[in-house]
């Protein structure tokens, strides 16, 4: 049976305030996935707690929401159970760099193969307001009694130095390009993190579409070369990580989009095959029932008094 | 002799605990059931530790306090173990030792060198006064240089002067057989095996300890023999056993966070990829869950270890699981708290956390291991029941039952099998994973990713198909389709299954769970007493016919009396007498049979506390 | 009219929080005992939400099921609240909605669909069969299309179509009051009071006010008029109540994650720095607490507020309190669980898990609210208890008490002293911050940083001075010292602030805890009954001579009856009737007096579950 | 009293393993503060849990051995409470960069005036050498059952995304240089990291003594200058992000130590007085007692119902 874009779409009505950018972010990734012509079924959405994390009910795919700030550890058990699907964490910019901001690092280090989106609307949506990580110091939303006090965190410098394989950044009112970016990180093997620029339109009155509208661009249509290839020498890696840096750095007038960068490097799954007889192929979630005694067996073996 | 202790005591990290496994593995090919337990700081080299092997003709359940044969690699070890040989038993210790000032031992904290001091007599005493005080016991001394002996029987052995004094360890054990007259051949064999993986080092220890038979003599009394042939019998620790247990039961993925005692299974199952199961190191407890969960909820048995301060961070999503039926077992290894508390002590003080870890009401689990054995049947069924009844299953075991080792009949592992859970056969579209349509609470599963279907969990209140709800009515029946769990579960466990009964028609029962049977069991021996062993602590089993009419006396290694509490909250008795411990050290079989005997006479008070150990 | 109340539903973020503000403003300030609850989904806007508003004559403790009147904004409103208006009651609502079929009511869940679909004759059935149902229950209907009112109304007074929308609340406020004959010049008091830093916006909906007012018709009967002045009262929920009893104790640090329900509290203190309060918002719970921890080692009185998930990554920093003896406060916002659960619900679901919070053993206390009051005087004692005896407290308060606003005579702050604690007189050198001299297990104490001196802290067991030890007798004279502080705690409190009796000599005693209270209180009026609110779940009040010869009744919200549990644990009896409520609305005076009528009647089950609400 | 070194050395022996990087750390520490002139009882030294959270047992300050992973919001806690204290925050690596990870980020987005101390030694000492977040993807010390299939995590890149305003790599062997360092880190006003190479010669045989010897100069003596301006243009900055990441990047034949990143922001304490009153002068832990009821009057007139 042929594959609708209808088909990813769940009966469930979203409840969001009208014009939030989350309801951007579903539209590209229902694309993305029926782009990719990925089984529902084969498609595993996994979020946090937030506005944000109610994504998942509205695609029809398995969708799992988790806790505040835990989407990316639940994402990686069902993936590394079972290699075979497609799992997209999503996280909310509190959740992701707040609360889960220690799982970001951790996954980083392990590179397994899952597209990660950040929903970044520079505040607590769910709880109605607060400066989240990414909000800029000073800045003072309506929802805020007094500015801003933190400094900002850049999901795209984290990333980096958490060591992502992929790093992008979208935008929520620019639907296909999303789509495009997603399906980029979907096909991408290892982790990929797309920091989606949100706008909340009830809580924060500073980052609304008329504010971004005129600053958004594309990194790609400046020429911007995001891939990264295996062996460079130290001086092609020190040119790279600096323009990483700066275009990453970006932001006030100009806001650069697309992809920043993508290297190829083994997945965590490819890495625990080596030590694990089977692994990918036969993994926890998917081996045949049997086979205990003999594997207890064995591992008795190693304990006998006498040989 | 028909039941002989023997301790090794020096720094962590001087090799006292290959002693130990090498004596206890000598004996173990004599015949010999072995047990050994291990006491240390939490320290990585230096400290004080010291390991005991019990060696007897039939199994056993404890340790005591007094034992045989001190091998002291230290000065340190002669003064702490003071009044802990029997009379008539044996101290090896080094001569030199005996010119040290008390004050010379660095290793020795404040409050130890205090009250050492003045048992000693006062300011500061030469180790000298201590080994005059084991002669006062009755104690034998046979002083034995074992470092020098190490040096010299590993230079003639060919080896280096570094190399040699690695083999300390060997030297004391040889040493210890050697006075013991049991036979070089048996010390051997636990060399070659230990050491397979080297040759070379087995061939210079196995040198070694020839050198040292050669030297040392006999004993003129006392002596050890192979009293038959170990069979099939495995020697295995508590650690290894709950892995090896849930690996029956189907283990396939297990995320961890290391803390002590509890990563040595993890440890284990990495080391040991013939297991079959993926282990991965994280970035924390909170992660080591979740990760648990989501594999679960993709279709793998999952369990985790921790103990005290990663249970603490793993409550929020303990909740996760009961609310969204995840099955996930976590092997709670207790240690002393509260807080980082003792580390490397044992404690029986998490069971209030355990019952109540999570807010709100969701069904759970909670069984406690007895013993070693224990630790793999109950890791078996912990796994078996998680999956059976979709929930969260505690398995609570101890720092005492991790790091005691014993020899045992191999596992009945053809008796176990895992539960295949209640699977949906047939599954196309939309699912309903959290049917209503539900007996015993349990609703048909099939994991997320199955092909051709779908549904949605959230850690939200949620209808049949795992869509967020709010509505009253349907939340109370979600709540009560998930507490059915609980009466189902216990029907299917059985009585039998809840807990265990030695005696208990006497009129006084003695009730204890976890770790604290074994020793409770050897203590009464020939004692008018009765014995319950409270596997489950929840669901509770219903012993209000049991114990009506009787004296009851509680045993447990915490403060407070956590299982006493449970026990009034569960059947309204507030037992008679409450025996407690809660200085890190385990029960010894001496210190519980003295408060048994006191309450028999009557002249034990309503809470005892225990104060026993090194 | 002695006791009226006035319910306003509609869509969230629709302004309906605001309309009840100026409802019971208007109500205050013409003397009347105003106080208001509020129902709302886990959404921002558009889920069904509403309000009730009680006016009386004299303070109340509780809300009706049944209201006076409903003022409807949105047609799902018309739905959800059949049958939750009293015959003779008044229901305004607009006349376009009866045409609207269920099905296009966008935010009806499908669980309430289809329950009231088939209440209103099966099909799609149109809001019209709703209208008919409150008619044929005998309610006045009052047909009034507030929207367009809001829009004729506010352009009239001059504003844009957008502008004049907004004044929703006003208008809802305004019709109603006006049909109650209400003086218009009380609600104009309040609009003033409410729009003060807005002076157009309160001008505006002023003249909204007067607009309604001449275009609606009082009602023929059921007025409501003033009824005296407000004095110095005061308007404030749970929430802030809970802030000001902590500043009265001398609070002077918070840390915090955000959270529903517990932000409010500190949201409050961050926007009113006279409170002198220092409060940071921090990257997750495990920073909140100990930060929080930090603070209060340096000698600041630190407090924290959370909810279930939150407390839960809270727990392991919570025995790291106990064992470092640091005076800590959580005011611990119940709701309802678990797991995320039902997150702007009510329920008492965590009081086992506070209780058994962090493993080991370690001396805490848990006090429980019962009001909004309570909320202010227990803030401050537990700040109190906290500072005296060196140890982590926890408040338990709920939603339901965090979003309940009563009008109050002002706090007798003058009443509250923040206590000094025990104070080290002199500190040089070295300091025994854990001195085992210590009256009721209490060490005097010097702030971290105090000059001239300086000791350590550690989350391991510990000596006098706070270095690490394994020591089996200073293990154990440290555990003897911090349990000393239970009982010390217990006699400094005394009894009576234990646990709060009414009428205890009925034969049938009702026992309850936090904010069951209020209503069992209300529900009880006239019937042979007697209630205890227990105050102090740890320590547990000595309650046996109390209910010994009773029939005890337990009263609280959650499924499994975690106080009845700790009722039998602490005093061996078992209540003979539970009755619990767990969908996550509060209970209503009706449904708790019904269950006591079953009681006394003899027709009431064991174990009761009221499933009462909207 | 003229303070001596001796003053800052408390009278517990340490019972570190013999050539642990650890001594090195303490006495680095011990010198700072004595150079500084740090009054003993005005400072307090904050760990987590391992070998290297009982550092501050050892030191006649005050010490705070708190849990694993809390060094930081501890730390924090004392500062913010009492604003005129010396605080020096310390962690292993993976308390540090592990269970704490996102604490760094937390405090990184606040800059409190806190000096930060990671003993990076690449394993779990305390629990017997598993490999820690700065282990590198492959190495394989003896305490591992099998290779490290986990990418590490740089602490200077992930302190420069987290936004710490002084950032610098030490040596544990290397005393005096590692005295000078942190005499820096604590001159310097908001949150300071020195990423400190420690040996643990029990469980890391890879990273030794006689591994790092050669490799270790200093950044300084190659006229790297980490100072970074308040007012930069866009190239300028565009150039220092970039030299610092390659710098910080480096690692293998040549590891480089000392400053790497120093800019002056306000400091969080100076943040949170623009809106607490009287604050830091008036902090909360030297507030004088009294003035409760007055306050609490202050709040509760604004819920007059009638003014
Ligand atoms: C442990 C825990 N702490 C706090 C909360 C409360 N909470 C719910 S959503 C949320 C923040 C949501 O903000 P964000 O992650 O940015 O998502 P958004 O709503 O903006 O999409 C918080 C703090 C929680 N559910 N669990
Ligand atoms: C919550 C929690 N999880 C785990 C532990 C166990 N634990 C103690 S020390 C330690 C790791 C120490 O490694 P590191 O932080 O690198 O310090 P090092 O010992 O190497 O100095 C761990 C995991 C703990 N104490 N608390
Ligand atoms: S609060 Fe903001 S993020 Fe949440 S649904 Fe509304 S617009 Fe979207
Ligand atoms: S294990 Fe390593 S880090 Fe710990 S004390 Fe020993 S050498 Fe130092
Ligand atoms: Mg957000
Ligand atoms: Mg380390």
């Amino acid at each position: 049976m042929e594959l609708k874009l209808a088909d990813y779409k769940s009966d469930l009505a979203p409840d969001w305030c009208p014009g939030c950018g989350d309801y951007g972010i579903l539209s590209a990734l229902q694309m993305a996935l029926y782009k990719l012509k990925i089984e529902p079924s084969r498609a595993v959405l996994v979020s946090g707690i937030g506005c944000s994390a109610k994504t998942v009910h509205y695609a029809a795919t398995y969708g799992i929401h988790t806790l505040h700030g835990r989407p990316l550890p639940v994402a990686q058990g069902v993936k590394l159970a079972n290699p075979e699907l497609s799992v997209i964490a999503m996280a909310g910019d509190g959740d992701g760099m707040g609360i889960g901001a220690g799982h970001f690092i951790g996954a980083g280090r392990r590179n397994p193969d899952l597209l990660y989106l950040i929903f970044n609307n520079a505040v607590y949506g769910m709880t109605k307001g607060q400066a989240s990580p990414t909000l800029e110091l000073g800045a003072q939303p309506k929802s805020l009694a007094r500015p801003n006090i933190q400094n900002k965190v850049n999901p795209l410098m984290l990333a980096f130095a958490a060591g992502f394989t992929f790093i992008a950044r979208g935008y929520a009112y620019d639907v296909k390009k999303l789509a495009h970016l997603m399906e980029l990180g979907l096909r991408h093997r290892g982790l990929a993190m797309i920091d989606v620029l949100q706008p909340c339109p009830t809580y924060n009155n500073l980052h609304t579409r008329e504010w971004f509208a005129p600053r958004i661009y594309d990194v790609a249509a400046e020429g911007y070369d995001p891939l990264v290839p295996r062996e460079m020498s130290d001086e092609e890696r020190a040119e790279r990580m600096g323009r990483f840096t700066t275009k990453a750095g970006e932001w006030g007038e100009r806001i650069p989009t697309g992809v920043f960068w993508q290297a190829q490097l083994p997945s965590f799954e490819e890495r625990l095959g080596e030590y694990l007889p089977g692994y990918p192929a036969d993994a926890p979630a998917s081996r045949p029932p049997g086979g205990e005694a003999e594997r207890v067996s064995a591992l008795m073996r190693g304990h006998r008094v006498a040989q | 002799m028909e039941d002989y202790t023997w301790r090794v005591g020096g720094p962590q990290g001087g090799g006292i605990e290959t002693a130990a496994t090498l004596f206890a593995q000598a004996l173990a090919r004599g015949g010999w059931w072995v047990s050994a337990r291990r006491e240390y700081h939490s320290n990585i080299m230096g400290r004080h530790s010291y390991l005991d092997v019990r060696a007897t003709r039939r199994p056993t359940r404890a340790f005591f306090e007094r034992v045989d044969l001190l091998a002291a690699l230290d000065a340190e070890t002669l003064v702490r173990h003071l009044g802990e040989v029997k009379p008539g038993g044996v101290l090896v210790h080094d001569p030199e030792a005996a010119r040290l000032p008390l004050s010379k031992l660095a290793m020795l904290d404040s409050a130890a060198y205090r009250r050492i001091a003045v048992a000693l007599g006062g300011g500061d005493p030469l180790v000298q006064e201590a080994l005059e005080r084991y002669r006062d016991e009755g104690v034998h001394l046979v002083p034995l240089a074992l470092e020098p002996l190490a040096r010299e029987a590993g230079e003639a052995a060919g080896a280096d002067a570094i190399t040699a004094r690695k083999t300390l360890n060997t030297v004391a054990v040889a040493a210890s057989l050697a006075l013991l007259g049991y036979p070089l051949e048996l010390l051997e064999g636990a060399l070659e095996a230990h050491f397979a993986a080297k040759p070379g080092v087995a061939e210079l220890n196995r040198r070694v300890a020839a050198e040292v038979y050669a030297r040392v003599e006999p004993l003129k009394e006392g002596h050890l023999e192979p009293v038959g042939s170990p069979g099939k019998r495995i020697y295995i620790n508590g650690s290894h056993a709950s892995a090896m247990g849930k690996v029956a039961a189907g283990l396939g993925f297990m995320s961890y966070y290391p803390i002590t005692p509890a990563t040595d299974e993890p440890f284990y199952l990495e080391a040991h990829p013939e297991s079959g199961v993926l282990v991965v190191q994280v970035e924390d407890e909170l992660a080591a869950v979740n990760m648990a969960i989501g594999a679960s909820m993709a279709g793998a048995r999952a369990a985790l270890t921790t103990s005290g301060p990663g249970f603490a961070l793993m409550t929020e999503s303990l909740g996760f699981a009961g609310l969204t039926e995840t099955p996930l077992v976590i092997s709670l290894y207790q240690r002393g708290g509260p807080s980082t508390g003792l580390p490397t002590r044992t404690e029986q003080g998490d069971l209030r956390f355990a019952l109540g870890a999570g807010h709100g009401d969701y069904p759970r689990a909670v069984l406690a291991s007895e013993s070693v054995a224990d630790n793999f049947h109950d890791a078996a069924l912990a796994m078996n029941l998680a999956q059976r009844f979709q929930l969260p299953v505690i398995h609570l075991t101890d720092k005492y039952l991790a790091s005691q080792t014993r020899t045992l009949e191999p596992f009945d592992v053809a008796a176990i099998e895992p539960d295949p859970g209640v699977q949906a056969r047939e599954a196309a579209g939309v699912f309903p994973r959290f049917s209503l349509n539900a007996e015993g609470g349990v609703s048909p599963r099939i994991p997320v990713g199955t092909p051709g279907a779908g549904y949605w969990i959230t850690s939200d209140e949620h209808d049949e198909i795992g869509h967020i709800t709010e509505d009253p009515e349907l939340r109370d029946a979600m709540m009560e389709k998930r507490a059915a769990k609980m009466d189902a579960l216990k029907e299917w466990l059985g009585a039998d299954a809840m807990y265990r009964a030695w005696n208990p028609g006497a009129d006084i029962l003695v009730l204890g769970w976890g770790s604290t049977g074994g020793v409770a069991l050897e203590a009464m021996t020939g004692l008018d007493l009765g014995y319950i062993q409270v596997r489950f602590l929840l669901p509770f089993p219903d012993l209000e016919e049991l114990i009506s009419g009787k004296k009851l006396v509680v045993l447990e290694y915490n403060q407070s009396g956590q299982f006493a509490h449970l026990l009034t909250q569960e059947t309204g008795r507030k037992p008679e007498h409450l025996i407690v411990k809660y200085n890190g050290r385990p029960m010894t079989i001496e210190e519980v049979r003295a408060a048994f005997e006191a309450v028999l006479s009557g002249t034990a008070p309503q809470y005892m506390v225990l104060r026993g150990g090194v």
